[in-house]
């Protein structure tokens, strides 16, 4: 396959305006290669959703987006409105966290999968039902056709995601784009779905950001992993360097927080405090405040840069050896 | 995240336009207090001699059939204006709150009829309702206030209720039942003060259209009594001289401005307090 | 009807346990289908029980009904059928005074700190609220000393006190929520999803917090969740529910690493190993479908419709079967559910 | 034709009439009907036994004539030949004794018209005969001088449609209802007085005065009776309308409650009417449209007598006043806005008492209301006007005799009570006369009314419109009128 | 469906007869004789009574209301005590009036409230944004009975260029009736539009921002399809509702309007029948816009269930 992967570059998002202004995402850059997954992690508010939203054009106004957006060699950020809707649902699928707001309830299933169809393909109304069709079986909802004339009202959870994947899928896209999908669904449904999207990348081999708040989630699902804080990239590794070796003192604190199924500790390595405030992020590394190391008298004042810290692997860190 | 009250109205202040509303709404009640001392005449002064001159240097506002002059009237009508509105609308939010509060927090078949009352009310037309009141109390400031209260009692009731059974439901009112604590305790603790941003945002809404209701009486000659000046009588009185505009136009600046000002403030509230979306119940503006 | 001591802990005969629940239904009014109102069967005939100082996990997916359950121990919910006892003392038939006394013993944290703390009360009157509601300590100022020690407790500063809601951060709000529901001197605390909506870092700092006020004070806690790593992190005894009923219970030791019941095999397999070496390579049992209805649960076991164990006889009565000692299945098949491979099979 | 749209305007011929009155007509029987606005338009389609002329005197109506009795305790009227109702149908003493018995019977409105009538009776198809038991002068006016005394048709009252179809025997028959809007006659080519020479009179409900006006002045109706005072001397300048007034037999007054201390002393009355600056309420409320009166009759009624004995006197006013020891009075004034000229009056009048210390509250209520306050007798004082009479008796008796009626200002003078009687007695029409005015001066003097004026009638039409004459009664009669081209 | 509009029926029912029993209570607490206003100024005791009798008001008040209720479910309303005709008749001639105008006025508010509430929204916070809300702001603040007298202050006083009031019916006159209902539709329809265009732009608003409207963008529906289909449909819901009340309220009759420019329709009558003590008319007329109100609610409801699936009304 040769289908383009999927880039941001130095991608700056600033929402609103003024005193208020909150620099939300400040120069992240990742890519992700055709066939390969990214996992995007980080805590919550640390610029994730942001970051993609910014570089398909979906953040509402007041947005100031720089950077650029590469897809098959075309920066997004450049196209104009017309052009970029022929690319977004096209190039670009997208999958949202919450299944029960991001479907319109107004319309059938049916209409919410066969209008991008209709769209971008051309296609007519019956064959667009009959891809839809298709469609739902391929993400394994069972009686497609009695569910292609439901409102997501009438679907559990899991199926209204299975749906919303259904949609990112339509088009065939290069790229899919998943934002959370699974966080708000319960684990055994969140297995099923996070097989559907492997199983779907193996056959079409598009491109996959995977983004989550939760390691594990992107663990078995991810070539290479972003880790995010305060609206930048913290680290970046294959996702095997990043789970034996993490660099980032941020890194190794949200491995060691979260209590792993099979192995009980006493303790758990809580990172003390709260994520920083977009509004009012400090001058220094915006880990600074949290961090237990505190190795380098550069950290409180000086952003640290992404280095490289072994083969693939990347840290915003002064004292990447402190490990 | 909405801010809370207190901080409600240094938020306020800081937007232009309900900082307008609200300093109209401050000189309003200045004219209201010192109406007497700031009008140039008396306002029942009549002297048909004088009857219906034009704006002029010594009548800014003209005189009115009766040789009174317009500006003094109006000034001192301003005090009817806003006694009135915030008279109803204070019975209408206490007896509306109260009601809503206690249907909405306990449900069961005090809801299901006080509710139905309150459909009744609502099949009304309201002003037909006002008058009806106005009929059965005789007209009068006084009547024109209990009316517009009344009235206006189904619209803080519903609000109320509507937050009151939204917040049974919120995690902080279990918790706090969850504690042990009465019924009584939570809705005097946690179920008012919460539901104080829609009622505040729909009060100030009501003294709005209050106004207008009062000058809609009036103009029925259901309201205040002649020759107490008042907006709307003003507007019935000048509405037979049609070569008197100034008799029909200052008036009804006068209730315009005022709606508008507190129409500022409460749309102001809202967005500082409850930035939701509106709810129907504030446009039920009555005719 | 199981009338044996409920499963759980408290198995030691002489030892009465802190809590005991028994035959435990709650049943919500449903939609109404014409003339017939159908009924949420939310927690049907669950009974388990905790001993003082311990931890009970009760883990399972969306709408099993653990939330309820806590719910009707602190009486938010009317429970339809059943006893809860605490330190044998009936809390359901409890009226009047020794009600109150009740209430105060069982406290409760709930999942949103947004949500659950009320937006127009500092941290100090939210935290004072259970001292006030039950009278305790004389006067104002004592208690606002005693709402200062709380705050020390939970880890935040005495100035916490004076802020509102909206000034603090999910976790500070979460140990203000703590801070609440320990001023009244609790014997036990519900916690219903107490870390799920917190950010990871700060929900290792809040199991922390959990784990050191229960050396420290002695406390016994009802620890409601769908993580399973958190409950095996934080429990003594685990109880597996699906669909209102209890599907699997055991100390968490046993039931972790020998769950018996393929709802609990399957939910294990389910959570994703954050060692992609360990995930790639394991064995996953895929649940198909969805739970089904409440308003219309299946005969037998309600898991049947998605076990890949399933066999005719499982629409029949469902046995207590007991693994080993303190663990009990509720599976006609529990002993032959153990292998792997069987269970591949069935795998989607 | 109907059916065809109603017009109107001027029609499309240019042919009818189209007059626009300030109200409509509640129902059209005339026997149940008290409203102003209905009278209007029966006036033109229902006939009495008598009429009064433009001098006021009763003249004959669907009775040729008639003779009274020595005695005075029976009265014979002959009635016309040949007329007939606007339906074909033959008119005839029948139907008048049917018209009265009805009134009488059924204890309608105007009854109290009947007082002293013993029997009705038609001898002959073209007689009809009245027996009294005892004399009433003025029985004349009491049956011709109001159109509630009409003679109806016994099939259209009994079906029911008199409410809304009117059957009558008058100049004009009823055509076309449109609710809230309009009513259309057409012409009845056999009335007794001769056809009309229009072919149909449209009467449009205007309230608003300056609507009225404008549409006036836009050609778009041809009359109007409603006119905003303070506009009629710009019209009566314009060369394009004519407009002519009478000074009308309205009256009115002031009166106040004297079951109520102070004003059952007659110092305060009198000072209030001492106090008062009529030519300043006159202005206020009619633009000058008006003639002051300190008695109810006016001058171009028969019955007039000149007399006043106040004039705009405040020191006179605070004199009395501190002999009766009255401080710091206080007045709740019962006002209308039915009648807007008591809300204005009310407003002049507390703003020309203030003067000598009275404080005077006007209290408005819609006329339902104050029917009933002065029923109660709830009031300090009140305003209102009396229209449509036209006997001395009819000015005097039932307002301010003891027993009165409509005496709700509770005034009582054996003097006056004895006066009134008198003139009910006397035969001789001076006698009578004289009578009556001693009767008016002393209620004048003791202030039981403070009357305030006589309205003129004012009228305003198309010059078009020939051969139409203002009358005092404030009749709106368009049989005579013609439409020039 | 059926069940649907049973129920509402029957909710319907009784909501009237608590209607009926305000009215009538409101009525009976008047101060003030029918009797005596139909009578006027001169009348005798027994002509009193004999009225009073014939109207059926001699009889115990409980016993009225029953008589009342009874008759009113077979759609007989009594007799006018003024004019003597029957209600429903008297209603029925009035009714033309009010809903031509409700219907001009509505359709003045929403043809104007749409447009300019989806345009503000989807340039919110632009000049134009702006100038929508300032303008909105102003129409919900002025009372509609002053534009009203402007209105004829400046184009029948001072223009001529329209008759200053009255009423031509529509099917008589269409040009006549345009001339004269533009002014007070305009003056109701300005505020009720105004009142619309500020929920309109807010509904649009939150749905523009809605989660679901951000999925239709990213499936790259062009920006007309995604407002059209999925912002603006969305947003309906909670605009049919006010709407809804506006059409009520206008429905009642619009008194002050209808009584500036003399427009017989329901609200005058009913404010003249209050004066008059005709109850009969008040009970009558107040159980109608009470139906309209019911009806209208009843089917911004219908609507709702057409709009959204979620809302069901078996
Ligand atoms: N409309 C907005 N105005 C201002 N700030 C916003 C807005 N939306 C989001 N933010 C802020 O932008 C920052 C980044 O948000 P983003 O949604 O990208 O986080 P995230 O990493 O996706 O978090 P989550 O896991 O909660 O989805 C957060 O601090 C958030 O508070
Ligand atoms: N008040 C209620 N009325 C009707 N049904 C209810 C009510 N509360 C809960 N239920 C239903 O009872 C069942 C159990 O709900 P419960 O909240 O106890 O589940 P849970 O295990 O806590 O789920 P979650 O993980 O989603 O919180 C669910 O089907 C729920 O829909
Ligand atoms: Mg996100
Ligand atoms: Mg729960």
């Amino acid at each position: 396959m040769n289908a383009p992967g999927f880039a941001v570059r130095d991608l700056t998002v600033v929402l609103g305006r003024g005193k208020r202004a909150a620099r939300v995402v400040r120069g992240v850059s990742w890519s992700v290669e055709a066939g390969a997954t990214l996992g995007v992690v980080g805590e919550s508010g640390s610029g994730k959703s942001m970051t993609v939203l910014a570089s398909a054009g979906l953040l509402p106004p007041p947005a100031a987006v720089t950077g650029s957006a590469l897809l098959g060699g075309r920066d997004l950020l450049k196209l104009s409105r017309r052009e970029l809707e022929g690319i977004r649902g096209r190039r670009l699928g997208f999958v949202f966290q919450d299944p029960m707001t991001s479907l319109n309830p107004l319309l059938t299933v049916e209409r919410q999968i066969t209008e991008g169809i209709e769209e971008h393909l051309g296609a007519t109304r019956r064959a667009a039902r009959d891809s839809a069709r298709v469609l739902l079986e391929t993400v394994g909802i069972p009686d497609p056709d009695r569910r292609l004339d439901a409102y997501p009202h009438q679907l559990s959870g899991g199926m209204r995601q299975r749906v919303m994947i259904a949609i990112a899928l339509s088009c065939g896209p290069d790229v899919l784009i998943a934002d959370e999908p699974t966080t708000a669904l319960d684990v055994t449904t969140q297995a099923q779905i996070l097989d559907l999207v492997r199983e779907r990348q193996e056959r079409t081999g598009m491109a996959v950001v995977w983004i989550s708040h939760d390691l594990a989630v992107v663990g078995g699902l991810a070539d290479d992993v972003v880790v995010m804080y305060g609206g930048q990239v913290v680290e970046q590794a294959p996702v095997e360097t990043l789970h034996s070796a993490p660099a980032h003192p941020y890194t190794r604190g949200l491995l060691g927080a979260r209590p792993v199924l099979g192995r009980r500790r006493d303790q758990l390595t809580a990172i003390p405090g709260t994520p920083p405030d977009p509004r009012a992020l400090p001058s220094g590394c915006v880990f600074f405040d949290r961090c237990p190391v505190k190795g380098d008298p550069r950290c409180e004042t000086q952003v640290p840069d992404l280095v490289e810290v072994g083969r693939r692997h990347f840290a915003r860190t002064f004292c990447p050896e402190d490990q | 995240m909405s801010a809370r009250p207190f901080s409600a109205w240094s938020h306020l202040l800081r937007r232009p336009v309900s900082a307008a509303g609200l300093g109209v709404v401050v000189l309003l009640l200045t004219l209201a207090l010192l109406g007497p001392q700031l009008a140039p005449y008396g306002p029942n002064a009549v002297d048909v001699t004088r009857a219906l001159q034009p704006p002029s240097m010594e009548h800014w506002f003209g005189t009115d059939d009766l040789g009174r002059d317009v500006l003094s009237r109006v000034v001192l009508a301003a005090r009817v204006s806003l006694q009135v509105s915030l008279i109803s609308v204070s019975i209408a939010l206490v007896v509306g709150v109260v009601l809503g509060l206690v249907v909405g927090y306990f449900r069961g078949w005090a809801d299901t009829v006080i509710m139905r009352v309150v459909d009744v009310v609502f099949a009304f037309p309201i002003m037909l309702l006002a008058i009806a009141i106005v009929a059965v109390l005789g007209p009068g400031v006084t009547t024109a206030t209990v009316a517009i209260g009344v009235v206006y009692v189904p619209v803080f009731a519903r609000v109320t209720r509507a937050s009151a059974l939204a917040l049974r439901e919120e995690p902080y009112v279990r918790a706090a039942a969850a504690i042990g604590a009465g019924p009584l305790r939570i809705i005097r603790a946690h179920v008012l003060p919460n539901v104080s941003a829609p009622v505040i945002v729909q009060t100030s809404l009501s003294l709005a259209f209050a106004i207008l209701s009062e000058a809609a009486l009036s103009f029925l000659g259901l309201g205040v009594q002649p020759p107490q000046p008042s907006w709307g009588r003003m507007l019935f009185d000048g509405k037979g001289f049609t070569d008197a505009w100034w008799m029909s136009v200052f008036p009804g600046l006068a209730i315009f401005v005022t709606v508008l000002a507190f129409n500022l403030v409460g749309d102001g509230l809202r967005d500082v307090l409850d930035p939701r979306r509106r709810s129907a119940m504030e446009s039920r503006r009555d005719r | 009807m199981r009338s044996e001591p409920g499963p759980g802990t408290g198995q030691d005969a002489q030892s009465v346990p802190l809590l005991d629940v028994r035959n435990l239904c709650v049943r919500f009014p449903g939609p109404r289908e014409g003339r017939h109102r159908s009924w949420v069967h939310a927690v049907e005939d669950v009974s388990f029980a905790v001993d003082r100082g311990q931890t009970l996990g009760l883990v399972g997916e969306s709408g099993s009904g653990k939330s309820t359950i806590g719910n009707a121990l602190t009486r938010l919910v009317p429970p339809t059928s059943g006893t809860v006892h605490l330190d044998g003392q009936d809390v359901l038939a409890a009226r009047g005074a020794p009600a109150r006394e009740l209430r105060r013993r069982i406290a409760m944290v709930f999942q949103d700190p947004y949500a659950s703390l009320d937006p127009r009360r500092t941290a100090g009157a939210t935290v004072r609220e259970p001292m006030d509601v039950h009278r305790m300590l004389s006067g104002r100022a004592e208690r606002n000393r005693r709402v200062a020690e709380l705050l020390d407790l939970v880890g935040l500063v005495r100035e916490t006190a004076a802020r509102y809601p909206h000034e603090l951060s999910g976790g500070q709000r979460q140990r203000v929520s703590i801070a609440r529901a320990l001023a009244a001197d609790p014997d036990l605390v519900v916690l219903d999803e107490a870390t799920a909506s917190l950010d990871v870092s700060v929900q290792a700092q809040i199991m922390n917090l959990l784990r050191e006020l229960q050396g420290e004070l002695g406390l016994t806690y009802l620890f409601v969740s769908h993580d399973l790593a958190a409950v095996e992190h934080m429990s003594h005894h685990v109880v597996v529910m699906y669909l209102g009923r209890l599907m699997e219970t055991g100390t968490t030791d046993h039931l972790y690493t020998r769950p018996a019941h393929p709802y609990t095999q399957a939910l294990m397999s389910a959570v994703p190993d954050p060692d992609p070496a360990t995930e790639r390579n394991r064995e996953r049992i895929l649940l198909g479908g969805d739970p089904p209805s409440p308003l219309d649960p299946p005969s037998g076991c309600v898991f049947r419709t998605r076990c890949p164990l399933a066999v005719d006889e499982c629409a029949g009565p469902v046995p207590q079967t007991t693994v080993s000692a303190n663990h009990f299945a509720w599976c006609i098949r529990t002993g032959e559910s153990l292998s792997p491979e069987r269970l591949r099979r069935f795998v989607h | 034709s109907p059916g065809t749209g109603v017009d109107r305007g001027l029609s499309k011929d240019g042919s009818g009439v189209v007059a626009a009155i300030a109200g409509e007509p509640d129902q059209l029987d005339p026997h149940r009907t008290s409203a102003y606005f209905s009278f209007q338009v029966l006036e033109n389609t229902f006939d009495t036994l008598v009429e009064p002329g433009e001098d006021l005197v009763m003249r004959p109506g669907l009775a040729e004539r008639w003779k009274v009795s020595e005695d005075r305790l029976t009265w014979t009227f002959t009635l016309r030949k040949g007329v007939t109702w606007h339906d074909g149908s033959t008119f005839g003493a029948d139907d008048v004794v049917y018209s009265y018995r009805r009134i009488i019977d059924e204890k309608l409105g105007n009854a109290w018209r009947f007082d002293g009538v013993k029997d009705i009776s038609a001898p002959d198809d073209s007689t009809v005969v009245l027996k009294l038991d005892k004399p009433v002068y003025n029985l004349l006016s009491r049956i011709g001088g109001h159109k509630g005394l009409a003679i109806v048709n016994k099939r259209n009252v009994e079906s029911g449609k008199i409410k809304t179809r009117p059957l009558g025997t008058g100049p004009f028959s009823f055509d076309d209802y449109n609710p809230g809007e309009s009513i259309r006659l057409k012409a009845n080519s056999r009335w007794w007085g001769g056809a009309p020479k229009i072919p149909s009179l449209t009467f449009r409900f205007i309230p608003e005065p300056t609507t009225a006006l404008a549409d006036l002045e836009a050609g778009e109706i041809n009359w109007t009776d409603n006119i905003p005072p303070q506009q009629v001397e710009r019209v009566s300048q314009n060369e394009d309308l004519e407009l002519d007034s009478a000074v009308g037999n309205d009256y009115w007054y002031l009166a106040a409650n004297q079951d109520r201390r102070p004003f059952d002393d007659p110092r305060v009355r009198k000072a209030i009417a001492y106090g008062i600056d009529r030519k300043a309420v006159v202005q206020a409320t009619q633009y000058g449209n008006a003639t002051v009166n300190q008695l109810a009759i006016p001058k171009t009624n028969p019955w007039y007598a000149a007399y006043s004995p106040y004039s705009h006197n405040t020191r006179r006013a605070a004199k009395l006043l501190a002999a009766a020891g009255v401080r710091d009075l206080k007045i709740d004034m019962l006002v209308t806005k039915e009648y807007p000229e008591t809300v204005i009056t009310g407003q002049v009048i507390a703003s020309q008492l203030e003067k000598i210390g009275i404080t005077v509250q006007p209290r408005e209520v819609d006329f339902a209301t104050w029917l009933d306050k002065q029923g109660k007798g709830e009031f300090d004082m009140l305003m209102l006007g009396w229209l449509g009479n036209l006997d001395a008796e009819d000015f005097y008796y039932a307002q301010h005799h003891s027993d009165g009626d409509f005496n709700f200002q509770k005034y009582s003078s054996p003097e006056v009570d004895r006066l009134l009687e008198a003139g009910q007695k006397e035969t001789g029409k001076k006698a009578r006369k004289d009578r009556y005015a001693e009767a008016a001066r002393k209620i004048a003097d003791d202030a039981s009314y403070v009357y305030l004026y006589n309205p003129d009638v004012v009228q305003a039409w198309a010059p078009q419109l020939e051969n139409y004459k203002v009358r005092s009664d404030g009749a709106v009669r368009f049989r005579d009128v013609r439409l020039a081209d | 469906m059926l069940r649907f509009s049973l129920a509402r029926a029957g909710h319907a029912v009784v909501v009237l007869l608590g209607v009926t029993v305000v009215v009538f209570t409101l009525m009976h607490l008047v101060p003030g004789d029918p009797v005596r206003v139909a009578l006027g100024t001169q009348y005798t005791p027994e002509s009193y009574e004999a009225l009073r009798s014939a109207s059926g008001l001699d009889r115990p008040l409980i016993s009225q209301y029953f008589h009342y209720v009874g008759s009113a479910f077979t759609g007989d309303l009594g007799v006018s005590f003024r004019t003597g005709e029957p209600v429903t008749l008297v209603l029925l001639e009035r009714l033309p009036a009010t809903l031509s105008l409700a219907f001009a006025a509505m359709v003045i508010a929403v043809v104007t409230a749409f447009p300019l509430g989806v345009y503000a929204a989807t340039h919110q916070g632009r000049i134009s944004d702006t100038i929508v809300r300032v303008v909105s702001q102003f129409g919900v603040s002025v009372p509609d009975f002053w534009l009203g007298i402007l209105f004829i202050l400046l184009f029948s006083s001072t223009l001529g260029w329209l008759p200053p009031s009255g009423y031509v019916p529509l099917t008589e006159d269409p040009v006549g009736w345009l001339s004269r209902v533009i002014m007070p539709a305009t003056a109701v329809g300005l505020v009720s539009g105004a009142i619309i265009t500020r929920f309109v732009r807010s509904a649009v608003l939150e749905s523009l921002g809605s989660e679901h409207a951000r999925t239709a963008r990213a499936k790259g529906l062009r920006r007309r399809i995604v407002r059209s289909r999925h912002v603006v449909r969305n947003a309906m819901v909670p605009i049919i509702t006010v709407i809804g009340v506006q059409a009520a309220i206008l429905m009642g009759g619009v008194i002050v309007i209808e009584v500036v420019f003399a427009w017989p329709g329901l609200g005058r009558l009913t404010f003249d029948a209050v004066s008059a003590r005709d109850y009969p008319v008040v009970q009558g007329a107040v159980l109608l816009v009470a139906t309209l109100f019911l009806l209208v609610s009843m089917a911004v409801d219908l609507l709702y269930a057409r709009i959204d699936p979620r809302i069901s009304i078996r």
